[in-house]
């Protein structure tokens, strides 16, 4: 059967050729009706696969679809093909729908902006780029979206070039995640040279036979892989360039810095499960990396005072939570929390962005406050997702993290660390989005006269967006109930063909089966940490709304620590000075010194020895005829006496 | 025999004593003199080795054109006795005449070892009685080195030509700085 | 033919290390012309003695020649002197050094 | 027709450049178009040859083999495979291009300036299409004349000393290849008993691994000067940073590849056992000549050789795709002989347009352009992520494909060389972010006018060429792959012999040797 999987990304690469080739010569209207219909089609569409997928025997359900051979060399044969299975429709699925949401929203949002158009072509290029990069049935085609969400991304945060913050936060980003792309490559050339194809189903299918189970090689392959997977998830120690990509509009950040593509590291980690089933020791590299992440993170975002910089570093933390989940084998968990994530994590960037629009530009939360009379649509929205993401009982975030807390604990890979240290992370998520909302949206307007006469709401095509991810962000968790609430887990049920290969590997086959613990324990477990959430909401409550002294106060008492975490534990100046200096330097001696003192030196130096020389050798042309023949006589009675004496 | 041993050295020593005075003269006027006292010994040299015609020419053309032009040029020049200043000269006269002395002297080993190692010179050579006479050489001339012969009278042209350009004195006098 | 052909060839040989002696010495432009021209005739003559030892009158061809050439040299030489001595007003060997650069 | 092309091709710009001679130097405009015209005419020629080759055949094709000196075995020998004839194509189109772009950027000596730009692609395609060394040789040093002039002549204030350095530099090498030559037809001579310069000759020649070091060395650092490898690559910037817009374009995206398509035509397979000998020389420089040119040109305030840095970098990604010695490693590095030409072409082209209407090609005298030139910005982008190697565009296959087969070779070496690819990013974007990016500093930038349709029909062509090659390299790949198996197997087959303490020569019995060697005749 035909199931065209070519239209999905088709649909955005077409509004992006039109918006991109008469860019300029077309007018607002029609430039966002191409723009969302594009991605709006590329949804339907695949709603639509989504159904005949689910009609189809779970066995069954992997549709391959090859369109043409893309690099053909000796052995080497990559082709540009699509693969749709369980796991890249839901990609698929949370992608363009989640896309079409925010292009709706960035019609509102962007409609004075005088690069509207350009917006829009960028917006459908990220598209394109990121389904390629969830359907490719290969690496290959997977690092071509990969890198090109990595340019849409650049060219997205860049997009008020004349900021120059905002162009150098672009040139950040694309090349802290080619350094992540550096490390996917070389994964690539030992999984090719190993296994010979770099198509999913071959690869995962011989894998098991041509790599030593914990070997060397597959280790190096996975952590190379995982390379890649934290710089483009902002994970340590690649994480640097996400917080500044928050100079990039709104949307793009809900879009492209929260939602899609920083989820891909842990798409490809899922996707890859078999290979890294394999190697153990990755596995509790991802577990550490991801939980250092999201606990490191997490003690950043209690500082800042930015909105944006806030809900940044706690996409950074949330995805470390899901790196935790690959980490300690459970992919199902870590696909669900990027599901619902990218649901609460869109809507909090588009409810910060409409507060931003409201505030005219203003990101520092100093200066707002009260707001909630102002924008109630915003507010109610805003505030489902804080609960989401707080991981408050009944709201989707409350699902997935639970079980990723829970399989920390639980797993074969887990451990009693991972928990604890997860739900301290939880507990300051919890806290730090909390004293967000009291900021924002309680006590006092702190902005001045005149910023407070442009407040308002913003318009239906912002909002209504909000309210269907405010929808999405209740009801997406309960697609995968934990069996200890009585639930069926649909999610990972409709996932299994996919992570059943890497699950059914000799190694892990206990892992599934952790039945050691009982039920009992679950429940307490997840009882403890909501109450652990509960009472640093209160905490927040207390500082930053019955007692705002205190936290004043709190600050100037631990003013050390207090700057150590505004500045971000100064991870930028460290690589400043460690890493980017010294190349610069050593470029600016290697240019001055070498090329030119050196090697132009020694070739001029070569070229003034032989002009002195020549200058030397010039004394004996003295001009008179008399030397001349005297030295000719000279030489021939030379050469006579050399005849005579041979 | 005895006497063409005596007519040899005779001229010999003309001939060489000739050549020595002229390089040594510092007017070129007397210089032309030696040569010529230098060149009328050779011919007599030629025609002992039967070269009548060449020795003939010799006279005639070096003697009488040739060096007649050389000193009409120092006449026209006004050169007579012309002192040049002392130039402390790199090298000394002594290694120039050095150098001339090995040569010779060069010159006359490899004449010892190589051409006449046999008893060829001692043999008396008999020769055609009109050897070197006009009618024979002119035979050759103008039959097998014809061309050759012709070549000399384009030379001669050119020479000519070239001479007269060369000599022409130039009214506007732009020409470089020799 | 009493006298050994290899006394002429000497002679011949004394005569050209005369000449050349009197190029390399000789600061007179002219002295040093006609040294050249002493040379060619020191050539000559041991072609003409050759030619009487081989019975060849082909070297008397060359002489000639040589000669013609001679005469040439000398005209076109000259002619040089001439000029030169009217931009330099001298003929001394030694002041012509526009070589040295 | 078969055997004619390779002539018409090559020598149909010589002609325009005879007749050019002919057209009175006051009128600008015609000889102006009528070079443009035999540019034009000569690329139609080659898309012709294009159509006729054969891609799956083995061997060379369209092969003429006439007499020329034959008291030494010199003749007239032409034939192409696939790497040749991608690179001829690359040679006719950027002629074409370049002839355009040359239309209002030269102002004096228009005439002699079209004259060498002629002669010069004759130079460079006789250079792609000899099979006969000394032929090769004669074209080798004919391109020289016309490009001497082109920098020296109408380059800019230092052309002088950049013209001088550049022919200097080639010179040096072409005398040891001279050399070289004369030593090898001497060889073939006690070899076979007779004189040939012919490559097909000489590659079924055995030649003592001593003999082979010193030949291989001489022919490899005229080579290497050319292509420039590290630490022969200073004239490079110089002679880039001088030459005309057009100047530039040929020389990056042509006569690099000159020195690159050496080592594939003859190094490699006439002198398998000394190549292998020196591989891990060569990898290293040309590592080092990947990071050392990305740094270099990191630190650059001059656009211009900012690129010529960068290309620096691109070759040496050529020369370790090349010493790889695989199938992958050698076709990526064909394939990125075409793509560095390309891409830098197009740059170079860019930087041009700037040029002309600021005079001034200072990195920071420039910013904000995107602003004041999207249409410019858009193109510029495009070019620098072609050179960076992003995905879909043509660089991305090349350097794919060369570190493919370098890791398969060496796995170290292929880690360094993929952190060529960080820098490129680095230097790349940097540039691009000081150049078109930011606000508009200088009050010069803000009035400059966009892109007019003569620039755009230049660079439109290169941008289409960018993303074929990106998405569809097939055609391509498919034309280089008989071509670079043959080589392949010669050098591993006298691999295995001299492991197996044989050398290439023991295997050939007379001028027959075993199944790898080229076949003549196309079909």
């Amino acid at each position: 059967m035909e199931y065209s999987l070519y239209l999905i990304p088709l649909f955005p690469l077409v509004g992006f050729l039109i918006n991109g080739l008469f860019i300029g010569k077309l007018n607002k209207k029609f430039v966002s009706f191409i723009a969302c219909g594009a991605v709006g089609l590329s949804f339907f569409y695949s709603a639509h696969l989504f159904f005949e997928l689910l009609s189809l025997p779970a066995e069954a359900r992997a549709i391959e679809e090859i369109l043409f051979v893309w690099i053909p060399s000796g052995q080497f044969n990559v082709n540009i093909g699509f693969l749709l299975d369980p796991l890249s429709i839901i990609m698929v699925m949370v992608v363009t729908g989640v896309s079409f949401l925010i292009h709706i929203y960035s019609i509102g949002y962007m409609h004075d902006d005088p690069g509207f158009s350009r917006y829009f072509t960028y917006l459908n290029l990220f598209v394109f780029s990121m389904l390629i990069l969830v359907l490719a049935n290969n690496y290959l085609l997977m690092f071509v979206g990969w890198e090109g969400v990595g340019l849409c991304s650049y060219l997205l945060i860049g997009f008020w070039f004349e900021k120059k913050s905002a162009s150098d936060a672009g040139k950040k980003a694309f090349i802290v995640n080619r350094i992540g792309d550096f490390g996917f490559l070389l994964g690539l050339f030992i999984i090719f040279w190993q296994v010979g194809s770099l198509d999913f189903a071959t690869v995962f299918e011989k894998a098991p036979a041509m790599f030593a189970v914990g070997g060397t090689l597959i280790t190096a392959a996975t952590l190379l892989l995982f390379l890649g997977a934290t710089g483009k998830s902002a994970q340590i120690p690649l994480f640097v360039w996400l917080p500044d990509a928050m100079e990039g509009p709104t949307p793009v950040s809900a879009l492209i810095h929260a939602a899609t593509m920083v989820t891909a590291g842990v798409y490809m980690i899922a996707r890859s499960n078999v290979l890294y089933m394999m190697a153990p020791t990755t596995l509790a590299v991802v577990a550490i990396v991801g939980m250092a992440t999201a606990f490191f993170a997490g003690t950043i975002a209690l500082a800042q005072n930015d909105i944006k910089r806030v809900l940044a570093y706690s996409t950074v933390s949330q995805l470390g939570y899901m790196f935790v989940a690959c980490g300690v084998a459970a992919f199902g968990a870590g696909i669900f929390h990027l599901m619902t994530h990218s649901f609460f994590k869109a809507l909090l960037f588009l409810g910060s962005g409409s507060v931003i629009h409201a505030m005219a530009g203003q990101q520092d939360m100093r200066y707002m406050g009260g707001l909630k009379k102002h924008l109630p649509a915003t507010y109610w929205t805003f505030m489902v997702g804080t609960l989401a993401i707080a991981g408050i009982p009944l709201f989707s975030g409350f699902f997935s993290k639970d079980e990723i807390l829970w399989k920390a604990f639980s797993s074969q890979y887990g451990s009693t660390w991972l928990w604890v240290f997860g739900v301290a992370a939880a507990a300051m998520t919890a806290f730090y989005m909390f004293r967000l909302v009291y900021l924002t949206f309680y006590g006092e307007g702190r902005m001045d006269s005149h910023a407070k006469e442009h407040l308002h709401e913003s318009p239906k095509v912002m909002t209504i967006p909000l309210m269907l991810l405010a929808v999405l962000s209740i009801v997406g968790g309960y697609v995968g109930i934990p069996h200890v609430l009585g639930g069926i887990n649909y999610f990972e049920n409709f996932l299994e063909p996919v992570l059943h290969a890497g699950q059914n590997l000799p190694v892990a086959t206990h892992v599934l089966t952790s039945g050691s613990y009982s039920t009992g324990t679950e429940l307490l477990l997840m009882a403890s940490s909501v109450i652990l959430v509960l009472l640093s909401i209160i905490l927040a409550w207390y500082l930053y709304r019955k007692n705002t002294d205190l936290s004043g106060k709190l600050r100037t008492s631990m003013s050390g620590l207090h700057k150590l975490l505004l500045g971000k534990y100064f991870v930028d100046e460290l690589y400043g000075a460690v890493i980017i200096r010294p190349i610069v330097n050593g470029s600016l001696f290697l240019w001055k010194i070498v090329d030119v003192f050196l090697i132009d030196g020694l070739i001029n130096g070569l070229a003034v020895v032989i002009g002195d020389i020549s200058t030397g050798l010039r004394t004996v042309q003295t001009g008179r005829l008399r030397t001349y023949a005297t030295i000719f006589l000279a030489g021939v009675v030379v050469l006579l006496l050399f005849v005579l004496l041979r | 025999m005895l006497l063409d041993t005596v007519i040899f050295y005779i001229c010999a020593i003309f001939a060489v004593g000739g050549a020595v005075m002229m390089i040594l003269q510092r007017n070129p006027v007397a210089s032309v003199m030696f040569m010529i006292v230098s060149l009328i010994a050779q011919a007599v040299l030629y025609v002992q080795l039967s070269a009548l015609f060449v020795g003939a020419l010799l006279i005639i053309v070096y003697a009488g054109a040739i060096l007649v032009l050389f000193l009409f040029v120092i006449m026209l020049l006004n050169l007579r006795g012309e002192r040049f200043e002392e130039e402390r000269p790199k090298l000394g006269l002594t290694t120039k005449y050095g150098l001339a002395i090995i040569f010779f002297f060069e010159i006359v080993i490899i004449i010892k070892q190589t051409v006449f190692t046999g008893s060829i010179s001692q043999s008396p050579i008999t020769v055609a009685s009109d050897f070197g006479n006009v009618k024979p050489v002119a035979e050759l001339l103008f039959t097998k080195y014809l061309f050759p012969f012709e070549l000399t009278s384009i030379l001669l042209l050119v020479a000519i030509v070239g001479a007269v350009l060369m000599a022409k004195k130039e009214n506007n006098d732009k020409g470089e700085q020799i | 033919m009493i006298v050994p052909i290899e006394h002429y060839l000497i002679l011949s040989a004394l005569l050209f290390a005369i000449g050349a002696g009197g190029v390399i010495i000789s600061r007179n432009l002219i002295i040093i012309f006609m040294s050249i021209e002493l040379m060619l005739n020191a050539a000559n003559l041991s072609i003409i003695a050759f030619s009487l030892m081989h019975n060849l009158m082909d070297g008397h061809v060359l002489v000639f020649i040589v000669m013609t050439v001679a005469a040439a040299e000398a005209a076109v030489g000259l002619a040089i002197i001439i000029m030169v001595y009217r931009k330099r007003d001298t003929i001394n060997a030694d002041k012509f050094n526009l070589m040295k650069r | 027709m078969e055997d004619r092309i390779l002539t018409l091709v090559t020598f149909f710009p010589l002609i325009g450049a005879v007749l050019l001679l002919f057209v009175p130097k006051e009128r600008d405009d015609s000889v102006k178009s009528i070079a443009l015209i035999i540019a034009f005419i000569t690329f139609l020629f080659s898309l012709m040859m294009y159509s006729m080759f054969d891609p799956v055949a083995n061997g060379m094709q369209f092969e003429v083999n006439i007499p020329w000196i034959s008291t030494f075995g010199i003749s007239y020998h032409l034939g192409i495979d696939g790497i040749s004839l991608l690179l001829i194509m690359l040679t006719t189109i950027l002629s074409v291009i370049i002839m355009i772009s040359s239309w209002n950027s030269i102002k004096t000596g228009v005439k002699g300036y079209f004259i060498s730009m002629l002669m010069l692609e004759t130079g460079m395609l006789g250079v792609f299409v000899s099979l006969d060394l000394f032929l090769f040789y004669v074209f080798w040093e004919a391109m020289l004349i016309p490009m001497y002039f082109i920098i020296g002549v109408w380059g800019g204030p230092r052309k002088i000393y950049a013209a001088i350095k550049f022919v200097l530099f080639t010179m040096f090498g072409s005398l040891l290849m001279l050399v070289a030559l004369l030593y090898l037809m001497f060889m073939y001579h006690s070899f076979a008993g007779e004189y040939s310069f012919s490559i097909l000759d000489l590659y079924k020649m055995p030649i003592p691994l001593g003999a082979q070091t010193y030949i291989f060395l001489a022919f490899a650092l005229t080579f290497a000067i050319k292509v420039p490898i590290w630490p022969f690559h200073t004239w490079l910037p110089d002679a880039h940073v001088e030459a005309p817009t057009a100047g530039s374009v040929i020389l990056a995206g042509v006569l690099l590849k000159m020195g690159t398509y050496g080592f594939v035509r003859i190094c490699l397979p006439m002198f398998p056992e000394a190549t292998l000998q020196f591989v891990p020389l060569i990898s290293i420089l040309a590592l080092i000549g990947i990071i050392y040119g990305a740094l270099v040109a990191m630190v650059q305030r001059d656009i211009k050789s900012l690129v010529a840095y960068s290309s620096v970098s691109h070759l040496g990604f050529v020369m370790l795709g090349m010493m790889a010695l695989n199938v992958q490693g050698l076709e990526g590095s064909v394939l990125q002989m075409i793509n560095h030409g390309i891409s830098t072409g197009a740059l170079f082209l860019i930087v041009g347009m700037l040029y002309e209407r600021r005079h001034t090609r200072m990195i920071a005298d420039f910013g904000g352009l995107a602003k004041s030139m999207p249409v410019f910005s858009t193109f510029f982008m495009i070019a620098s992520l072609s050179s960076i190697g992003l995905p879909l565009t043509n660089g991305f296959v090349g350097e794919f494909l060369i570190l493919l087969g370098v890791y398969k070779a060496n796995p170290v070496y292929a880690i360094i060389g993929a952190t060529g690819v960080i820098l490129a990013a680095c230097y790349m974007l940097w540039m691009l972010q000081r150049v078109i990016f930011g606000k508009i500093t200088k009050p010069e930038n803000e009035k400059l006018k966009d892109l007019d349709l003569r620039e755009k029909i230049i660079l439109i062509p290169l941008v289409i060429l960018i993303f074929w090659i990106g998405i569809y390299p097939k055609p391509f790949l498919e034309r280089i792959e008989p071509a670079v198996k043959n080589i392949v197997s010669i050098v591993n087959s006298s691999r295995t012999a001299s492991e197996a303490g044989m050398s290439k020569g023991y295997k050939c019995v007379g001028d027959r040797c075993d199944t790898h060697t080229f076949t003549t005749g196309g079909k």
